[in-house]
């Protein structure tokens, strides 16, 4: 049996053929494109909710998806444990759907930033960073308008193990240059309690094969491998 | 302007006398205000091309002459194919005079407006590009707040539609203070079987006409008639409300286009832009040798009480008409359901010829399809400038400052600097296609996914140039565009151009732009390079001063790179590596940065161009390239070749150790050779062991390279062998003045 | 018994103080760089929304707002405040 | 004789009423729409700012949060209307 994955895509995602391409030519799995209204949760292994502007990001980013059939669809996976991932765009969704605690905010300097990041991993024990060591910093780009991580309850995340990826310089330092957009504490991607759903700012499928990468890396693909791996794990 | 009267109802229109008795002998009859209306808009400049289509004559046989070209000028994209079953569609063009009163939305809505062109030739938007025009940034809070918003407004909408932004090129010239420029090109791809599917003709009878997309409102009426005057000549109260963009529903209604072509039911396609309903249709069915029956009752509308009028000639966005299959009705409106995009069958196509609108009982348009679209030509007379006699007489004055302060102030100059500030707001990656991404290389390299092809492509021109000399300057914009693809490893494949001018109807502005295409037409036809599209766009004017603007021919290029192994990327990477100078440097200063921004002049003799030396230069490049030679390209303009050279060692923070003594070969000043924009030159780096063999391909090619120096692992340039003192720069001060001008003027 | 009148109901989402107000910020920067509004000490942004809806009376229309909002997440709690500005007749 | 008091000025920048609002339309058709509330028919989106300054009286903050605007192109005339929502003492 092969692992399937669904890409759910919503009016406005933009980032949805990209995950496509990836898991099904780079990472070898089953990946398919689901439209919101059809999204059937029973169907399938883990899920992707791509970057783009659902809805045109109009009201907030996220909140019109937040919405959608889809979500609740997915809610059914994350009780269940299955792997869910937000990109970007998908990563607002998720927090906007309670899935994922905080909030994503205008950038500081309220321009859109399109640019390659380092980004430090701060818990390798989720569903997506299982295969990256602890501490290791990742270059990977990141493209939003709206991704200054905001909570009003950081010890919790602290205590609770929750921030999974930090913005930080080459060396892994986490200081104000390397913060691209604001974000409280440097805070690039975030995982629920249980450990299974996490909302990254960055583009991991961006940043999975070396002819897209400035420096050749392919640190994005990791990401995949450990839902990959932790599916395998689960079995499925 | 003149009055048409019809049914006690009248209306000012832009029609010429001769015009008017034209209409009515044709029709043997008075026409509606509808019809006047529609008449009006499609005999307008912006449409008709009246004034430029004697001089377009040239561009129209591409399809004949190059096997490539799927679809030539004329259309609404050019199109080429690219071999393995795909092909490519591009096309550029103005949106200058909303952007200029409104930056956010005006830039916004060009963006939503070339989309849609590429999309109504059935294949997949997948790349933009934004040439621009400002006036000078420093202490100019105007230039300032049009060039903030023009950015936020194509970043917007093309960020959230999903295309990345892959390159651009910007200006900074006074005479752009008032009238600036906006221009946007996008690429498309797709497999050349979608292109087929869906021409921009309506060809079968008994089709239906769908309309999808946004619905029809009062705004944007008369926007092509804006843009066929100028500025001034458009009170505040006579510019139409510009119109708003809505990316979100433009990404539907892509992902819904391209939906529905693929099933093969769609027999007809085109984008509701100038002209809006009337423009489209008498295109469809003109072109197409058919009719069609509208019923306007069906077409939805924003608010209620619209006249036919207002209907026919509404410029709402975000519309597109498709011309579908009777069989194949059911499918497509479903796919409409799907993506919620609102949608209505407003008529079928038929055998009459003849284009009829039916509002409730009346015939309110009632025209031979083809009427709309045989919009006479203008002659324009021409004559060239008497400025020009005595701007080409300055000479370069004396230098009265050291090289290395002359270097620091080039380096931070607007038109220099690195324009970083602006692509870093554009999604440049969405897609995961962009292998040289912006800043990395002279041009946007996009791999075709599947394939082991690459697509580079690059727009610009030398405003400054083609205001000396129009014929030189348009040709040096080709030169440096293809250059541009040529850097990064690809063959120039076709082009595309955007004409900026003054008033048509001033003999001088005419004369720029005559002059201007005999350049294009001349490069484009010695190098085998097909014209593919075109837009032109008269009245650009300095309201205040009453001057024209710089004459700004773009020019856009695509090439083709085979072979991930042969894309060559902009900055140094190995110390020790030789530096060449590829092409002769000779005392061409004329509308140089170095004249302007040291002097404040403008004048002297701009660079001439040589196509037998250019396309020599070409061919020694692509023969370098096949057998591995060359390990980083930029080609050289503003500036001149030791800008080209600081460039190049920014990214890996390296140092050029040079030796000029024996490259001077015309023996020119200091100053002058070191700062020439001589065209058609490239810096090169590759391996010493190489040497020999290059200069050996060199000599079989005709074309003068010289060894320059080496690469060092210090950042710092060292310069001698000048006639005066050596030079000695700092690579990190350099890179830091280079980075830091936009942003120091932008974010006071 | 409903009377289905045509109301308007005016309201505004703020950032909390926590979450800043970059929009409000600089444009207060853009006046100090501007002389002559020594006078204006503070900016502060928010999104307007204005709604159109029947309901019977203007409590009925603040009632069916303040529950659409918290429903929908009109405004997102965790960083923004809501208030209702306005309700009035058309 | 200048008496400058503590004035709020709450303005609303919007898009004309002509031109189209994709934000408001969005938010009716795509979200309230379809979580069930059909009372509402349309909703129009804006800018707010909210601006504490010192002036005179309520008409001397008014024509100067209205050149304040203007100058510093916090609103565009060709594509938006402004208006001034309330003028309040603190
Ligand atoms: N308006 C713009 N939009 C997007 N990218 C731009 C723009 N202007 C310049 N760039 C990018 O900046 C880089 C340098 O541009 P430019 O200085 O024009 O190149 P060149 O060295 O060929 O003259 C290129 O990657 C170009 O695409
Ligand atoms: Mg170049």
């Amino acid at each position: 049996m092969t692992i399937k994955i669904a890409v759910i895509q919503f009016p406005g995602s933009n980032c949805d053929f990209d995950a496509v391409h990836v898991l099904n030519n780079v990472m070898n799995v089953d990946a398919e494109l689901i439209w919101h209204n059809n999204f059937k949760e029973a169907h399938f292994d883990g899920c992707i909710i791509p970057g783009g502007f659902s809805f045109g990001d109009y009201l907030r980013a996220g909140i019109i998806a937040a919405h959608s059939p889809a979500i609740d669809e997915a809610r059914v996976m994350l009780k269940d444990g299955r792997p869910i991932i937000g990109i970007c765009n998908g990563f607002q969704i998720l927090t906007e759907a309670r899935f994922l605690p905080g909030a994503l905010l205008r950038n500081e300097s309220l321009k859109f930033i399109c640019k390659w990041v380092n980004i430090k991993v701060e818990n390798n024990k989720t569903a997506f960073t299982n295969r990256i060591e602890k501490d290791s910093v990742l270059s990977i780009p990141i493209a939003h308008a709206e991704g200054r991580y905001f909570t009003d309850n950081l010890n919790e995340l602290e205590d609770n193990d929750q921030i999974v990826v930090k913005y930080t310089n080459k060396r892994g330092e986490i200081s104000e240059e390397s913060n691209p957009n604001g974000s409280l504490e440097n805070i690039a991607g975030v995982c629920n309690l249980e450990k299974n759903c996490i909302g990254l700012m960055p583009h991991p499928e961006r940043a999975s094969e070396s002819i897209l990468s400035p420096k050749g890396t392919t640190h994005g693909k990791l990401f995949f491998e450990s839902m990959i791996e932790f599916i395998k794990k689960r079995g499925f | 302007m003149p009055k048409v009267k019809s049914n006690g109802t009248e209306l000012k229109v832009d029609l010429t006398d001769k015009e008017i008795t034209q209409i009515k002998e044709l029709l043997n009859r008075e026409p509606s205000i509808t019809e006047w209306g529609m008449f009006d808009v499609m005999h307008s400049e912006h449409c008709s091309y009246k004034s430029s289509r004697p001089k377009l004559k040239f561009f129209e046989n591409a399809e004949k002459n190059y096997d490539r070209v799927l679809a030539g000028p004329g259309q609404d994209a050019g199109v080429i194919d690219i071999g393995d079953g795909y092909c490519l569609a591009f096309r550029i063009e103005s949106h200058n005079h909303p952007s200029a009163i409104e930056p956010y939305h005006g830039a916004a809505t060009g963006i939503g407006g070339i989309i849609r062109d590429i999309l109504c030739m059935g294949v997949r938007p997948i790349a933009l590009l934004d040439p621009l025009r400002f006036g000078t940034l420093k202490n100019n809070p105007h230039s300032q707040w049009l060039l903030k918003y023009v950015v936020k407004g194509i970043a917007d909408y093309g960020n959230c539609t999903g295309i990345p932004t892959i390159g651009g090129e910007v200006e900074f010239d006074e005479s752009f203070e008032s009238n600036c420029l906006v221009n946007v090109a996008c690429i498309g791809l797709g497999t050349i079987e979608d292109f087929n599917h869906a021409p921009s003709r309506a060809y079968h009878p008994g089709d239906y006409v769908i309309l999808m997309g946004g619905s029809t409102g009062r705004d944007g009426i008369h926007g092509v008639t804006f843009a066929s005057r100028t500025l001034t000549e458009m009170s505040e109260a006579d510019r139409p409300a510009v119109q708003i963009g809505d990316p979100f529903t433009k990404k539907m209604i892509i992902e819904a286009t391209i939906e529905a072509i693929k099933t093969g039911h769609v027999r007809g396609l085109k984008d509701l832009g100038g002209g809006g309903i009337s423009c489209a249709l008498s295109e469809l069915t003109g072109e197409g040798g058919t009719g069609a029956l509208i019923d306007m009752a069906n077409i939805f509308t924003r608010e209620p009480g619209m006249t036919s009028f207002e209907i026919m000639l509404s410029e709402s966005q975000e519309r597109m008409a498709f011309i579908v299959k009777p069989e194949g009705l059911e499918d497509i409106l479903a796919i409409f359901k799907k993506f919620e995009m609102s949608h209505a069958v407003i008529g079928r196509t038929d055998d009459s010829g003849v284009l009829k609108v039916r509002d409730g009982e009346n015939l309110v348009v009632n025209l031979p399809s083809t009427a709309l679209s045989d919009a006479p030509t203008i002659q324009r007379e021409e004559k060239s400038p008497d400025y020009l006699d005595a701007l080409h007489k300055q000479k370069t004055p004396e230098p009265t400052k050291e090289l290395k302060e002359i270097m620091h102030a080039l380096i931070s100059s607007e038109n220099i600097c690195s324009k970083e500030w602006i692509y870093r707001q554009y999604d440049h990656e969405v897609g995961v296609r962009s292998v040289v991404k912006c800043g990395e290389g002279d041009s946007g390299v996009l791999r075709i996914i599947g394939t082991d092809k690459f697509i580079a492509a690059s727009v610009g021109t030398n405003s400054k140039h083609c205001f000396l000399d129009p014929y030189e300057g348009a040709k040096g914009g080709l030169v440096e565009t293809c250059g541009n693809v040529i850097a990064n490893g690809a063959r120039p494949l076709a082009m595309v151009n955007c004409c900026n001018f003054g008033n048509p109807e001033k003999p001088e502005s005419y004369w720029y732009f005559s002059k201007a295409l005999d350049g294009i037409n001349d490069f484009c036809r010695t190098l085998k390079i097909p014209i593919v599209g075109g837009n032109v766009s008269f009245y650009n004017e300095d309201e205040v001063k009453n001057t024209s603007i710089k004459p700004t021919p773009v020019i856009m290029i695509v090439g083709i790179i085979e072979g991930a192994e042969n894309i060559i990327t902009l900055p140094f990477k190995k110390p020790g590596n030789d530096i060449l100078l590829i092409g002769e440097t000779k005392g061409e200063l004329g509308g140089s940065e170095y004249h302007s921004v040291i002097y404040g002049t403008e004048g002297g003799v701009p660079p001439k161009i040589n196509e037998s030396i250019i396309k020599a230069t070409w061919e020694f490049l692509l023969e370098l390239y096949s057998k591995n030679l060359v390990e980083a390209n930029h080609d050289v303009n503003k500036g001149g070749f030791i800008i080209t050279i600081a460039e190049m060692c920014f990214k890996n923070k390296l140092g050029a150790n040079l030796d000029l003594t024996d490259s001077n070969v015309n023996d020119l000043r200091d100053d002058i050779f070191l700062f020439s924009e001589s065209a058609g030159r490239f810096v090169i780096e590759s391996a010493t062991k190489e040497h020999d063999i290059i200069m050996e391909i060199a000599q079989q090619h005709g074309v003068l390279v010289r060894k320059l120096g080496n690469i060092i692992p210090e950042p710092k340039i060292i310069v001698r062998g000048l006639k005066e003192n050596d030079i000695f720069l700092d690579v990190i001060k350099l890179k830091e003045l280079h980075a830091s001008t936009l942003p120091d003027l932008m974010e006071i | 018994m409903s009377k289905d009148e045509n109301w308007i109901v005016e309201i505004v989402l703020e950032n909390k103080p926590a979450a800043r107000d970059p929009v409000g910020t600089v444009i207060q920067k853009d006046l100090l760089a501007k002389k002559g509004y020594e006078m204006v000490s503070n900016v502060r942004s928010g999104q307007y929304l204005r709604i159109y809806l029947t309901a019977n009376d203007a409590n009925d229309a603040r009632i069916i707002i303040d529950k659409m909002c918290n429903e929908l997440r009109i405004f997102n709690p965790v960083t923004q405040n809501l208030t209702i500005l306005n309700v009035f007749k058309t």
